[in-house]
């Protein structure tokens, strides 16, 4: 199957040319059935806290009445008229339930990040070694770049020295020495896949299909 | 404001203060969350699923009700019916006896995977990073055209390239499997962590700003619509 | 030891010291006070160097996802325009701008200018398809395009456009949006072609592609929500009447810089209590 | 060895890029009018593609005072109807008819259209209404080339455009192959260490001794992502001393096909390992497809359960350092690895170990210990030989034009290197 994705990328004649769509909606396909699987796990999971009545049997009964009840509004379209319309229209059950719990609970998650950026710039922010210190350094000075702060301390120096401005400084910092690191990384990320690939391919990697028997 | 629309902001209130309460410690009221979260999103997300994969991609195609490109000749496809028979049978997991034959959709999808990334890869990142890397150590043609003046417009003119060179080989030097990192390959390796490191920090460095937007958002949203919404209730 | 103790500090107490730093600025409504730089100033300077009566095209180039970051520019930019009697002529390369585009019009100029007339002070032409093309056709013939504003006015019997015929009798182009089409595109076909100034607004992120074109072809440009309040604060340092009106972009500016200046003292504190427990231990 | 390959693939691109690269200078040669009478349009079958394109070229028309823009017209037959199919405002003086079917046999011809009274108030804005209402009355000035035609759009079974891409990556994949039939004859392979993946076991190790479980997060992406694979790689490496050391592995997974996937994995690892009792399905738990709801239970789990090694492998996003965060706070010790390079700093910063990128897809080779997989990575260090050889090549050739700009074999030859890495 790989090897002929590989080969239809260079035949441009039908069938070969949309195949790497076709497959990609196989896939969505397969991943369809596939939830039947995980929602029956979430499921028989959670009942069998309720079942066994284990100390969390509460909270499992919370999050199964939370996933049936949005499968409900969502595959019956409750509120809404009609079979037709999306099914994430406004008015609907199933939109309200999202901007109600969903998104909220989300956009929430997401900002604790703010928390966490700063306890992991203390703990690991520290001149340990020579790396850790380079680290530190870069960071530090790309933040100072970016705030007023930066600028009052380096407005003193002369033109003939204005890239050692903070954010000039941080500016070159990014567009030379981080893309030359991110473009290291991106080429031996793609050397790093092909060779993976090609050991799937060729069978020589065959742990993922649980067939390791060397 | 209906009564409706407050309780909905009220709910959304209380469930961003119980996720919050989550940087204290864990407590039952972050699980309940966290269980609302998880029931919410995986109904949420396997009716999107079956409305955008399910309905238009497999069963209009093969009921000829859509107007994908394979229907069009008039023939149920084949190729959709394939998909099919790949779904049933990796619903064959249920039944112990049959769960074998779960492997093959899986092998399909991992092949194809493999095939797909292998080719992607290889074109966006490897290909195209490297041409955008084939710079000269110094451009003189450039040169003139480079602004700054003294020190400045020394750094403009000369290091850019160069730097960009050095990192770039230096870095997969570091990554280069074959020989252990010792005398001067060590050196050069040594110098591509060196500029890896200076990547991490100035993309960590990079990315605070925006971390800090988002928490900005939800703390105005407590602000400017939860709290007074508390004195002026339902309408 | 105090430093010791200090390396081993409960996250928690970071956290806290986060949110109060983000919060108290926000509840005090405290507003970052700016230093306009040279890159801002040089819009602002251009605007109030323009003679009234001048056109200037201001160019929606964004979309939702941007707009807290480009909308307190683009609001701040309107009112120094409409405050100085210049004519603007509003527009989108964006078709999401073209929503934009109508309530900012129906936010800030109708309710904030209630006196200025559609078609005579300001008019709004909506969106048009074709990216640069777009561009390069009305920097010969501004009708080819656009011939009627969004309401379905003719173009041509506006009291606004009537020495307009072209690009090159715009006194100024502004374009928010860093994206494509958007300002680089804008110093391409127009600036560079017609000769008329330009200048941007545009996402921190995108700001430093383009800072190459500052001054030659960019007359200034404004980086995120630090460019925002910096024009804001020179608006409100020129014309204190705009100060009661909110400054988003001011407002806004003031949690991000106490937040940073919180993880960068978190940082100089977490390497001087590691070396000073250290060097604390080597002596001991 | 990769030398060598190496500069064969430059012998044999490098006459076909001549050619191509003469035979295009050939083709504006000719297509450059001698005057307006000879304005004419070039229309050809667009090479290497599934016959639904037709390319269409033409010279600049000489910049009229009122030059409006070019419409492109289409027939069946040369003597028409013609039938506009574009219109072109810019300066371009090309386009793609991608309409063009199969087997049919098309005419084009391309209009020119100038404005001859400037600025006549009643003119519509489209310029292609203009032309299909054209009357003598109208003041744009319309010039027509001459039919070019007939062009029928033909479908290719090898797209030639992408020849480069071809050569290299049957040169990558003949070396990788090579090294792996290398080590299966019993050559040994040396591979240099790597710290994350050495401390693995010993990770593991600790996690038995605490009596706590392990976790082990595959990233949030599903099957069809190449790094949730090697993150599955790795889990079977994992999973099999994990079944040795009789400790706990606890799998919260995001994607339905993954937990299947996972399942199947771990089964086999540990009946590899000689203790197929031991596993049971309930190691591997489907959470949510949610981002963040996942996060918000992973870190949930951490909290309770505790783990005491915790291992992220595979494609991660703004979760990565949450879960990193995490982990921290309970003390465990942590191993990260990713391909996403925006996660990558929150990960070297916040755990013990990080796999970066590429070592992420090597680390089942390395920790199989299989000499045929060790081969593979001896393939990648050709990949990177070859890179550094291009970029050193590409280097010195341009800094030599930039030196001596007169020199324009300087300027071909690096614009051929560029070539070589050229995408299409």
């Amino acid at each position: 199957m790989g090897f002929v994705l590989i080969f239809a990328f260079f035949i441009p004649h039908h069938p070969f040319d949309a195949l790497g769509e076709d497959v990609t909606v196989f896939f969505d396909i397969v991943a369809v059935f596939a939830f039947i699987l995980g929602g029956g796990n979430l499921l028989r999971m959670h009942g069998n806290h309720i079942y066994t009545r284990h100390k969390d049997r509460w909270f499992s009964a919370v999050t199964l009445a939370g996933f049936l009840l949005m499968l409900f509004a969502g595959l019956f379209k409750i509120g809404q008229e009609g079979w037709c319309g999306a099914v994430d229209q406004p008015g609907a059950w199933f939109n309200n339930i999202y901007t109600a719990t969903f998104d909220p609970l989300q956009s929430t998650m997401y900002a604790l990040l703010a928390f966490f950026v700063a306890s992991a710039s203390f703990r690991a922010f520290r001149a340990k070694n020579r790396e850790a210190t380079i680290l530190l350094v870069a960071a530090f000075i790309v933040l100072l770049g970016r705030t007023p702060a930066g600028d009052y301390a380096t407005d003193w120096l002369p033109d003939s020295l204005s890239i050692f401005k903070v954010s000039n400084l941080a500016n070159w910092i990014m567009s030379v020495p981080n893309l030359a690191g991110q473009r290291a990384i991106v080429i031996g990320i793609a050397l790093g896949v092909v060779s993976l690939s090609l050991r799937v391919i060729l069978g020589v990697e065959r742990s993922h299909l649980g067939t390791d028997k060397s | 404001m209906n009564v409706s629309d407050w309780l909905a902001l009220q709910v959304a209130a209380l469930l961003t203060l119980g996720i919050v309460s989550f940087l204290y410690k864990d407590n039952p009221i972050y699980k309940i969350c966290e269980s609302i979260f998880l029931g919410v999103s995986a109904g949420y997300w396997f009716t999107v699923l079956f409305w955008e994969n399910m309905v238009p991609k497999l069963y209009e195609n093969i009921s000829q009700a859509g107007s994908r490109p394979y229907t069009e000749a008039g023939v149920p496809s084949l190729l959709y019916v394939v998909a099919l028979i790949l779904g049933i049978m990796m619903l064959l997991r249920l039944f112990p006896k049959l769960g074998w034959m779960s492997r093959w959709p899986l092998s399909v999808v991992v092949g194809a995977t493999a095939g797909l990334w292998f080719i992607t890869y290889m074109q966006s990142n490897a290909l195209s990073q490297l041409r955008a890397t084939l710079l000269p150590i110094l451009d003189f043609q450039a040169m003139d055209a480079a602004t700054g003046t003294g020190l400045s417009g020394w750094f403009n003119k000369y290091l850019g390239n160069l730097v960009i060179l050095v990192g770039t080989s230096t870095g997969l030097c570091y990554f280069y499997f074959s020989k252990e990192h010792k005398g001067v390959f060590g050196g050069l390796a040594r110098v591509g962590i060196y500029f890896l490191m200076v990547t991490f920090g100035a993309s960590f460095g990079y990315t605070v700003m925006s971390r800090m937007s988002l928490l900005l958002g939800r703390i105005d949203f407590m602000i400017s619509e939860w709290w007074p919404s508390l004195f002026s209730g339902w309408s | 030891m105090f430093w010791e103790r200090l390396l081993r500090l409960d996250r928690r107490w970071i956290f806290l010291f986060v949110a109060v730093s983000v919060l108290l600025p926000l509840l005090f409504n405290l507003e970052c006070h700016q230093v306009p730089t040279p890159i801002v100033r040089g819009i602002f300077d251009k605007l109030e160097s323009l003679p009234p009566g001048s056109h200037v095209l201001l160019s929606f180039d964004y979309g939702p996802s941007t707009v807290p970051e480009i909308s307190p520019m683009a609001h701040a930019v309107i009112r120094h325009c409409l405050e100085r009697d210049l004519k603007v002529v509003f527009m989108a390369l964006w078709a999401t701008g073209q929503n934009l585009l109508t309530s900012t019009v129906d936010s800030v100029v109708k309710l904030e200018f209630p006196h200025k007339v559609n078609g005579t002070d300001y008019a709004n032409f909506g969106y048009k398809a074709g990216n640069q093309g777009v561009i390069n056709v009305i920097a010969t013939d501004f009708y080819k395009m656009f011939t009627t504003d969004i309401s379905g006015m003719p173009a041509r019997t506006m009291p606004l456009m009537e020495d307009v015929e072209n690009m090159s009798d715009m006194s100024l182009i502004i374009s928010f949006g860093g994206g494509f089409p958007g300002i680089k595109e804008w110093v391409q076909f127009a600036g560079d072609v017609a000769h008329v100034p330009v200048a941007g607004g545009c996402t921190a992120v995108s700001a430093p592609l383009l800072y190459p074109y500052y001054p030659q072809q960019l007359i200034g440009l404004m980086g995120g929500i630090k460019g925002a309040a910096e024009y804001e604060a020179m608006l409100t340092h020129t014309y204190p009447k705009f100060d009661p009106l909110p400054k988003r972009g001011m407002l806004a500016m003031g949690p991000q810089t106490v937040a940073h200046l919180v993880i960068m003292f978190f940082i100089v504190v977490g390497n001087l209590a590691y070396f000073l427990s250290r060097s604390h231990k080597a002596k001991a | 060895m990769a030398l060598t390959l190496f500069g064969v693939v430059l012998n044999r691109t490098g006459w076909v890029w001549l050619i191509a690269g003469w035979a295009a200078l050939a083709g504006v040669a000719i297509a450059q009018p001698a005057d307006m009478q000879m304005w004419s349009v070039k229309a050809q079958d667009r090479p290497s593609d599934a016959g639904d394109a037709v390319q269409l070229f033409w010279s600049p028309i000489a910049p009229a005072a009122e030059f409006i823009c070019y419409i492109v017209q289409r027939a069946p037959a040369a003597e028409g109807p013609f039938e506009t199919i574009a219109t072109v405002v810019s300066i371009d003086t090309q386009y793609v008819d991608a309409a063009a079917l199969t087997g049919d046999v098309y005419f084009y011809r391309v209009a020119a259209l100038d404005s001859v009274e400037a600025g006549a108030a009643d003119q519509t804005t489209s310029p292609a209404d203009s032309l299909s209402a054209a009357s003598p009355a109208r003041t744009v000035d319309t010039i027509y080339t001459a039919v070019a035609g007939p062009v029928n759009s033909t479908a290719q079974w090898f797209n030639l455009r992408r020849l480069n891409q071809f050569l290299v990556i049957i040169i990558l994949s003949a070396a990788i192959i090579y090294f792996i039939s290398q080590a299966r004859s019993g050559k040994q392979l040396y591979v240099r260490k790597i710290a994350g993946l050495q401390a693995m076991e010993e990770a593991i190790g600790r996690a038995t001794e605490m009596g706590r479980p392990i976790l082990f997060l595959p990233g949030i992406h599903d099957m069809d992502d190449v790094q949730t694979i090697a993150g599955l790689t790795i889990l079977a490496r994992v999973a099999r001393t994990v079944a040795e050391y009789e400790t706990t592995l606890n799998v919260p997974v995001s994607r339905s096909l993954v937990m299947t996937t996972a399942r199947e994995t771990i089964k086999e690892a540990y009946a590899a390992a000689g203790r197929p009792d031991s596993y049971n399905d309930n190691m591997v738990h489907y959470v949510t497809d949610e981002q963040f709801g996942y996060v918000a239970a992973v870190d949930g789990i951490m909290m309770r359960q505790k783990p005491a090694t915790c291992l992220y492998m595979g494609a991660f996003f703004a979760e990565s350092l949450i879960v990193a965060e995490t982990g921290a706070e309970i003390g465990a010790i942590q191993i990260a690895g990713t391909a996403q390079p925006a996660q990558l700093p929150f990960f070297v910063a916040a755990c013990d170990y990080t796999l970066i990128g590429e070592e992420l897809f090597a680390a089942s080779a390395y920790l199989s210990g299989e000499p045929r997989q060790l081969g593979s990575l001896k393939g990648q260090d050709v990949g990177k030989v070859m890179a550094m050889c291009a970029l050193g090549l590409g280097a010195a050739l341009l800094t030599l034009h930039s030196l001596v700009p007169g020199w324009p074999i300087l300027a071909n030859m690096a614009d051929w290197v560029g070539k070589v890495f050229q995408v299409r």
